[in-house]
């Protein structure tokens, strides 16, 4: 039987981000995959030393696109922590709103690609255009759609009024609504079921050993999920993280469907919460000392290595993100597939090359 | 008149291919969100290629750096002429908040010509469109004056 | 002067190849080699031009020759016997052994046979192989001589064995010669049995451990059609007393009698033919130098199977024994069209989809109406030129870089040019309309609208077909181009090869004519029915011929784009800069689907049906 | 099959799609768009430049005149310059920076206030 | 061979790729409205096709353009034999052998994705030929004859006699219109793993061709599959559009299947269900 390479990406459609694999095929199965990063390489956090520890908020919610706020959000976590501020708590349920809001977004974006590496355009479409709502959500509240640019230490720099709350909420039914539409099609559609079900199975135990991250750790049954820590307003929030035991690619689609459901559902609880408190903390002085926070992002944790000695600039940022986690889980379940299901396997860790190269 | 429709048809049917060259995904997306149903990009005849031989128009978002310009130029070299080439974002048109990081060259102009520059951090879906728009103008007159 | 060409065309070839064991001189050998091709091609024209007449030559009418012939019938086994006493083979002792018996009864326990009316009847079907066997016969003659030379060189041999092997290749063509134009059942047996011990002798030749167990495996296996075709002969006798072959083939004679003894020999056709689940010995056949496979694959040996059937044909018409023998035949070539499918040897290919395409022709005997048949015979004629042509392609190639795998054939347009191009043609020939196996194949169908599940067995054969065949001129013309290098060229190696590809597409366009020569006169409209479309067809294939040639011609010196490969910079052709910042080397391979085209679970269930369906065969006729 | 009354009903409903450039939607009120300095007002102090985490912004001035220039192609929109402004010279139109088929910087002069020491002094 | 046969070919040959054309952009504007868009207008296949035409760019094998255009004639060929009423056996080889230039010419370029969309178009070829053969024997026989005429001229619906073709066409026709489930070895859209699969090193006027090429073998196989209802024109037409509307359908509520897939399931199954008709036929 012949062996042949294929050269997957580092431009290649499937993925709109830069990564390379060296797939060696026999019979369009996977033999070998050898995967190459730094096509995205910024050297994103010796920016540190070029820009105040205000200023990198905007770098480091550039860190990723898609879930540009959490980054900024765990960012200022650790500063608020390494200079004891106390976050109000209106800053802190804005906190979880904006956040929610982003992994909303971002499952749906990624639940339209997932669907699009398996060919099923219309699919893509619809949950793209149920996203639009939210963008626009974004974009209303905030004056960006994408990077939305609300944290600041100590708190948050936009508020919401009544009328945007009522907004928000009517916005939210419809696309919970529309988001359901789709359960069973995601769920339990023949063709797509074909697709999903039994490939790229990681097992509990391989998804703990290898160190996998986010709802590729919840699709193999490990409940853990970063807000357990209940950062942000998650403490007066009821969370329960979501799991599915199957560890295959319908067991991460399905976590991650479920959990744009559960951020809607944050979102609302938040939004109740809101009290008259102020939107941001006075900071004073320079940070000094070390830190490290974890939050979780739509792909996983991503956790947060802080060093100030007592200057305007940092002394190092690290920033360990959820692809990076997953990588070598996906390099492990790649060996064996059939070459059609690579892009939907390596989909289904939701790569986020951009984070993980920085 | 086939020569006409010829020359009318490149401006009614550009073919782009995006590439992502070190952009954070703020970009990216929002030019994948072009061809959703809110903005629907194939209005104006757009598809999204895949491949460099088929694109008319090259929508480049990202940094480029060190790493990916080979790459970059590879992709452009390997476009049918005529081509277009957009740079999204305050990355593509200079390196925007990167331009100072140590891989970073600053701007997709550094590597191939650009027709367009669409600032934004992320450029918007309509200032995408617009940028379309105004590169197919560019090629218009292109074409009329050849 | 009919009787001198005759006696050219079966007697000349021994003559000249026992002359090549006594002038062991390479020189001399190539003299008799191309006189004697040059003579069966002349003397096969000249007869052809006859036609169709019948003939009383004295070698083959008279007495002494019936008696050769029924000494034949017991020294022939005997020497099997022999052989498998020698390597204690068991099977080709019991068939040896039964097929003494046979002749012994129709000898000594049976009134014989009265003599053919004529020695030699000659019609479109025995002119068709006669042709095909001078013609096609020849050039893979030709081609050995450089072949064997080469072959020889690599393997280091003290003492050339090239006399022996030309002896028997001579040989070969006279005796095919020989059982295509006999009209008497005992002469017909004599060739018959003569080609097995010819293929017995050419497959052992390189007297390997492998060539020897494929040689047994082919012995035991044609043993057995011999027995089945004595088996034939002898109810044949017993019932009418009979030995002349067009008597026994009119219709009239059977009717309402019961149809075993054409059930057998038509099984024994079949055994021939490499039919399912006698696949194995023609696959054996491939050890052998690449001429030898070429021989048997396109001009002689097989092609005695399907000309068995096609004789029979017009008595099985309408019959359960043709329904069933058709069945045998569709099956045969949609598994062994399976079967190729799923190998990457370019030898094995050619062998699974030569077992397919006489199954094709075996089918179209089955079926048995005077269309049926015509389409027959321009598969056969049609099938030998472009068969040859792959064999002495797929053999050319194996020289040069020696391999017969596909996957090292990669490419080979870069590196033997005419050879890779006239393999590609050829194989487009296979597949392609206006080109005849296509047209052989849809004649077949559209004749073929007696019997569903036949029509069924043919989609899909004709399907796998034309996929297996994409995929190897695919494979040929792909790959990445290294460069030419230089390969060994002779005259004697290209030509046989350019002069085969003139025949494949040469006999291909003039398929029509060809088919409206065999059929009946009332029928004998070259244009009629769908066979109109070929003339504008042809115009078409012209059109697209030259408007293709101008396209590459333009194309053809323009500079490459570099390959897509994903934006990654290459270093060199095939070859790209991926991980490590490592020159990597792109490798290709095709899938085969070895879970769905696997040959082993094939070979066990295909098999078995097979012989379930060669069983009904003779059971049907009992019945 | 599990599809099939989304895509019927978006059949039968109109398309989703904003005829963009030919229908514009009003912009929402806080977008953050192109930025502008109402450079009557600015008084150059420099704020905004150091405080922009894109460093785009250049704020020179010599005895009377100052200039501040903008390359606009590296502003990122954050807004920061914006709340960090004194004297709120600096905004954000609601729309989107138009296109340029150039690379160019925005410059824009104008008139130091009357008095900078005393404005400095009443601040102090 | 008289004249009325030949302006009828003529015809073929001129229509059928313009009809293609247009059943292209009926395509594109129907799935833009199934997916709640806009879509592009109607005559936007043509635009491509035009500017692809006007493109410049070097070929990815010397061999590409002759295979191009001896798969155009084929393809155009099939069309005119079946306008002129030929035989549909012999149109079906014919469209086949441009489908299978298609393939050499992607095996001869040199991009590794056009070699395995080839192979992929090969097992595409495995899996629908068979079943487009029996349906088409089906109709022969239910019809009486092999040529387009007397499959056209009957009083009275094919499909009543031939209800278990109806899927093995709509699988044809899925494969032929690059559709979802079956758009295997070439998509229409960007995400897939082989980019654009078989098409992927034909560029500029090549492709445009093939794209040509494309329209007339869209154009045949409707027309074949309008023969179920093939009592008037307006019928046909009606039944083209109908089988276009159900494919269209069917590709915006399924995903990509695999090749094994098909090979191993929806292959057999059409296939059965047109060999069951054949025999039903055969026993009525
Ligand atoms: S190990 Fe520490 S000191 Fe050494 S290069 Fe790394 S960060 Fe710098
Ligand atoms: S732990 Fe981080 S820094 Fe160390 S080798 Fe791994 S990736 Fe590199
Ligand atoms: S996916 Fe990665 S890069 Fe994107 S926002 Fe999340 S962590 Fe950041
Ligand atoms: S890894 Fe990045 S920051 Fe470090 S040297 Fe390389 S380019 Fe520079
Ligand atoms: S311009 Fe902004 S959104 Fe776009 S890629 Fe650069 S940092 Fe990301
Ligand atoms: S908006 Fe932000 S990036 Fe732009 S000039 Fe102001 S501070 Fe700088
Ligand atoms: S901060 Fe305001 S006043 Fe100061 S220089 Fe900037 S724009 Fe002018």
């Amino acid at each position: 039987m012949a062996r042949a390479t294929i050269p997957f990406g580092p431009q290649h459609p499937v993925l709109p981000e830069p990564i390379h694999l060296s797939l060696v095929v026999e019979d369009e199965k996977v033999v070998e995959a050898l995967p190459t990063i730094g096509y995205v390489h910024r050297g994103l956090e010796m920016l540190a030393a070029k820009r105040d520890y205000n200023q990198m908020i905007q770098v480091v919610e550039r860190v990723c696109g898609i879930c540009s706020m959490i980054h900024s959000l765990c960012y200022c976590q650790g500063l608020e922590e390494m200079m004891g501020v106390e976050v109000p708590r209106r800053a802190r349920m804005l906190r979880v709103v904006w956040s929610e809001l982003h992994r909303l977004h971002s499952h749906l974006l990624w639940l339209g690609l997932f669907a699009d590496s398996f060919g099923f355009e219309s699919l893509f479409m619809q949950l793209w255009k149920i996203r639009e709502k939210v963008m626009d959500l974004n974009e209303a509240t905030t004056g960006n759609r994408v990077i939305v640019s609300v944290n600041v230490v100590g708190g948050v720099r936009a508020d919401l009024d009544e009328a945007q709350i009522r907004w928000i909420k009517d916005t939210l039914v419809e696309v919970e609504a529309s988001i359901r539409s789709l359960q069973s099609t995601i769920m339990n559609d023949s063709t797509v079921c074909k697709r999903t079900v039994g490939v790229g199975v990681l097992t509990k135990q391989a998804a703990y050993d290898l160190g996998a991250a986010g709802p590729m750790l919840r699709g193999s049954g490990v409940a853990q999920d970063m807000r357990q820590l209940k950062y942000a307003g998650f403490d007066e929030i009821a969370f329960e993280p979501i799991v599915e035991t199957s560890g295959d690619c319908w067991a991460r689609s399905t976590v991650r469907f479920r959990e744009s459901l559960q951020s809607i559902d944050l979102v609302r609880q938040a939004l109740d919460r809101l009290d008259g408190s102020e939107l941001a903390a006075k900071v004073k002085g320079k940070p000094e000392g070390e830190v490290i926070t974890r939050v979780e992002q739509p792909r996983g944790e991503c956790l947060y290595y802080l060093k100030g000695n007592g200057d305007k600039f940092l002394q190092r940022v690290r920033i360990r993100t959820p692809t990076f986690a997953n990588i070598p889980p996906l390099a492990a379940i790649l060996p064996g597939l059939d070459f059609a299901d690579v892009p939907v396997v390596v989909l289904s860790i939701d790569p986020c090359i951009s984070c993980t190269e920085r | 008149m086939f020569g006409s429709f010829l020359k009318k048809s490149q401006i009614k049917s550009p073919w782009l291919m995006h590439f992502d060259c070190g952009s954070c995904n703020g970009c990216d997306i929002e030019t994948l969100a072009c061809l959703t149903p809110v903005y629907d990009v194939e209005r104006f005849g757009i598809i999204n290629v895949g491949n460099p031989r088929h694109a008319d128009v090259l929508v480049v978002t990202g940094t480029v750096n060190r790493r990916n310009a080979v790459i970059l130029k590879n992709i452009y070299d390997q476009m049918p002429t005529p081509k277009l080439v957009i740079a999204i974002g305050a990355c593509g048109c200079s390196g925007g908040v990167f331009r100072e990081a140590p891989n970073v060259l600053g701007g997709v102009d550094k590597v191939i010509p650009v027709d367009v520059y669409v600032p934004g951090c992320p450029a918007k879906p309509e200032a995408i469109m617009d940028a379309v728009v105004t590169g197919l103008a560019k090629l218009g007159k292109i074409l009329e004056v050849a | 002067m009919t009787e001198a060409y005759i006696g050219l065309l079966v007697l000349w070839p021994l003559v000249a190849g026992l002359a090549c064991l006594v002038l062991r001189g390479p020189t001399a050998r190539s003299a008799l080699v191309l006189a004697t091709g040059v003579a069966l091609a002349a003397g096969g024209l000249a007869l052809a031009s006859q036609a169709p007449f019948t003939a009383n030559p004295g070698f083959m009418a008279s007495a002494t020759a019936i008696h050769i012939a029924q000494a034949a019938a017991f020294l022939l086994p005997a020497f099997f016997l022999f052989k498998g006493l020698q390597e204690k083979h068991l099977l080709v002792i019991v068939f040896a052994l039964a097929q003494l018996a046979l002749a012994a009864t129709g000898e000594f326990y049976l009134p014989a046979a009265a003599a053919a009316q004529n020695a030699v009847v000659v019609d479109g079907l025995s002119l068709a192989l006669m042709l095909v066997v001078c013609f096609a016969g020849s050039l893979i003659c030709f081609f050995a001589l450089p072949y064997m030379k080469h072959h020889e060189e690599h393997l280091k041999l003290p003492v050339s064995r090239q006399p022996g092997f030309f002896l028997v290749m001579l040989a070969f063509l006279g005796l095919m010669n020989g059982l295509a134009l006999s009209n008497d059942m005992r002469l017909f047996a004599m060739f018959y049995e003569s080609t097995t011990l010819c293929s017995f002798l050419l497959i052992g030749h390189d007297r390997t451990a492998e060539a020897k167990q494929s040689a047994m495996r082919a012995l035991w296996m044609n043993s057995l059609g011999g027995v089945l075709l004595h088996g034939g002969i002898i109810l044949i006798q017993k019932q009418y007393g009979l030995a002349d072959i067009q008597a026994i083939v009119t219709p009239t004679l059977w009717a309402g009698a019961s149809l075993l003894p054409l059930a057998l020999i038509a099984a024994a056709g079949c055994v021939k033919a490499a039919q399912m689940p006698f696949q194995g010995w023609l696959l054996g056949a491939m050890v052998a130098p690449t001429p030898v496979s070429a021989l048997l694959h396109s001009s002689t040996m097989v092609k005695v199977g399907v000309f068995v059937a096609l004789r029979l044909a017009p008595v099985l018409q309408g019959t359960t024994t043709g329904k069933v023998l058709c069945l045998v035949g569709a099956f045969t070539f949609f598994a062994t069209s399976a079967m190729a499918m799923g190998q990457s040897n370019a030898k094995k290919i050619l062998a699974y989809s030569t077992m397919a395409n006489l199954g094709l022709i075996i089918a179209c005997a089955g079926i048995g109406t005077p269309v049926a048949i015509a389409a027959g015979i321009v598969l056969l004629v049609i099938h030998a030129a472009t068969k040859g042509l792959l064999f002495l392609c797929v053999g050319d190639m194996e020289q040069a870089i020696g391999s017969r795998d596909l996957e090292d054939l990669r490419g080979m347009i870069s590196k033997t040019p005419t050879t890779a191009l006239a393999a590609t043609a050829g194989a487009m020939a296979m597949i392609l309309p206006p080109l005849g196996m296509l047209v052989g194949k849809w004649a077949a169908l559209e004749a073929a609208a007696a019997s569903p599940v036949a029509m069924v067995f043919m989609a899909l054969g004709s399907a796998l077909g034309v996929v297996c065949w994409v995929r190897f001129a695919g494979t040929l013309m792909g790959g990445k181009s290294v460069g030419v290098q230089p390969a060994h060229t002779s005259v004697l190696s290209t030509g046989p090869i350019l002069a085969m590809l003139a025949g494949a597409v040469g006999l291909g366009m003039a398929a029509p004519w060809l088919n409206a020569l065999l059929l009946p006169a009332e029928l004998a409209n070259p244009f009629a029915g769908g066979w109109g479309l070929m003339p504008p067809m042809f115009v078409l294939a012209m059109v697209a011929w030259i408007i293709g040639m101008k396209a590459l011609s333009r194309q053809g010196n323009a500079t490459l784009a570099a390959p897509y490969i994903g934006g990654l910079p290459s270093n060199e052709a095939g070859s790209y800069v991926g991980p490590l910042g490592r020159n990597w080397i792109l490798s290709e391979g095709n899938p085969y689907a070895p879970e769905i085209f696997g040959e082993s679970q094939w070979t066990k269930i295909a098999g078995a049906l097979g012989a379930l369906l060669l069983l009904a065969l003779l059971g049907g006729a009992i019945i | 099959m599990k599809m099939l009354p989304t895509i019927l009903s978006n059949l039968f409903s109109a398309p989703a799609t904003r005829n963009y450039p030919f229908f514009v939607r009003e912009p929402f009120a806080g977008a953050r768009g192109e930025l502008i300095n109402d450079i009557d007002k600015c008084i150059f102090c420099g704020t905004c430049a150091r405080k922009c985490p894109s460093q785009c912004l250049e704020v020179t001035k010599d005895k009377t005149e100052g200039t501040w220039s903008l390359s606009f192609f590296s502003c990122i929109g954050c807004g920061v310059c914006v709340d960090a402004c004194p004297v709120n010279c600096l905004s954000q139109k609601t729309t989107h920076r138009p296109v340029a088929t150039e690379r160019a910087v925005i410059t824009m002069r104008g008139k130091l206030p009357e008095k900078p020491a005393k404005k400095t002094e009443a601040a102090q | 061979m008289n004249l009325n046969t030949f302006y009828l070919a003529v015809a073929g040959l001129i229509l059928a790729p313009l009809l293609g054309g247009l059943v292209a952009g009926l395509d594109r504007v129907v799935t833009a409205r199934l997916q709640s868009r806009m879509g592009p207008p109607l005559m936007q296949p043509f635009f491509d096709v035009g500017k692809l035409m006007s493109k410049v760019i070097p070929p990815a094998s010397h061999w590409q353009g002759m295979f191009v255009r001896w798969a155009l004639i084929a393809s155009l060929a099939s069309d005119a034999l079946l306008a002129a009423g030929g035989d549909v056996l012999m149109c079906f080889f014919v469209q086949a052998a441009s489908a299978c230039f298609v393939a050499m010419g992607a095996f001869s370029g040199n991009s590794p994705y056009s070699k395995i969309g080839a192979q992929r178009e090969l097992f595409q070829m495995l899996a629908y030929e068979p079943v487009f053969l029996v349906a088409i024997l089906c109709m022969a026989k239910a019809a009486g004859g092999f040529d387009a005429f007397s499959m056209m001229s009957g009083s009275e619906p094919l499909l009543f006699k031939l209800p278990l073709i109806v899927p093995g066409l709509l699988f044809v026709v899925l494969v032929k219109l690059r559709k979802s489930p079956f758009d295997i070895s070439a998509s229409h859209h960007m995400h897939q793993e082989v980019v654009r699969g078989i098409y992927t090193d034909y560029a500029g006027r090549d492709f445009a061709l093939l794209e040509i090429a494309h329209w007339a073998d869209v154009t045949v196989v409707l027309w074949i599959c309008s023969f179920l209802w093939a009592t008037g024109p307006l019928q046909m037409l009606a039944t083209a559009l109908i089988t276009l509307f159900v494919a269209l359908v069917i590709d915006n509520i399924s995903a990509r299947l695999t090749w094994r897939t098909m090979l191993k399931t929806v292959a057999p199954i059409s296939l059965i269900l047109a060999a069951a008709n054949l025999v039903w036929l055969y026993l009525e």
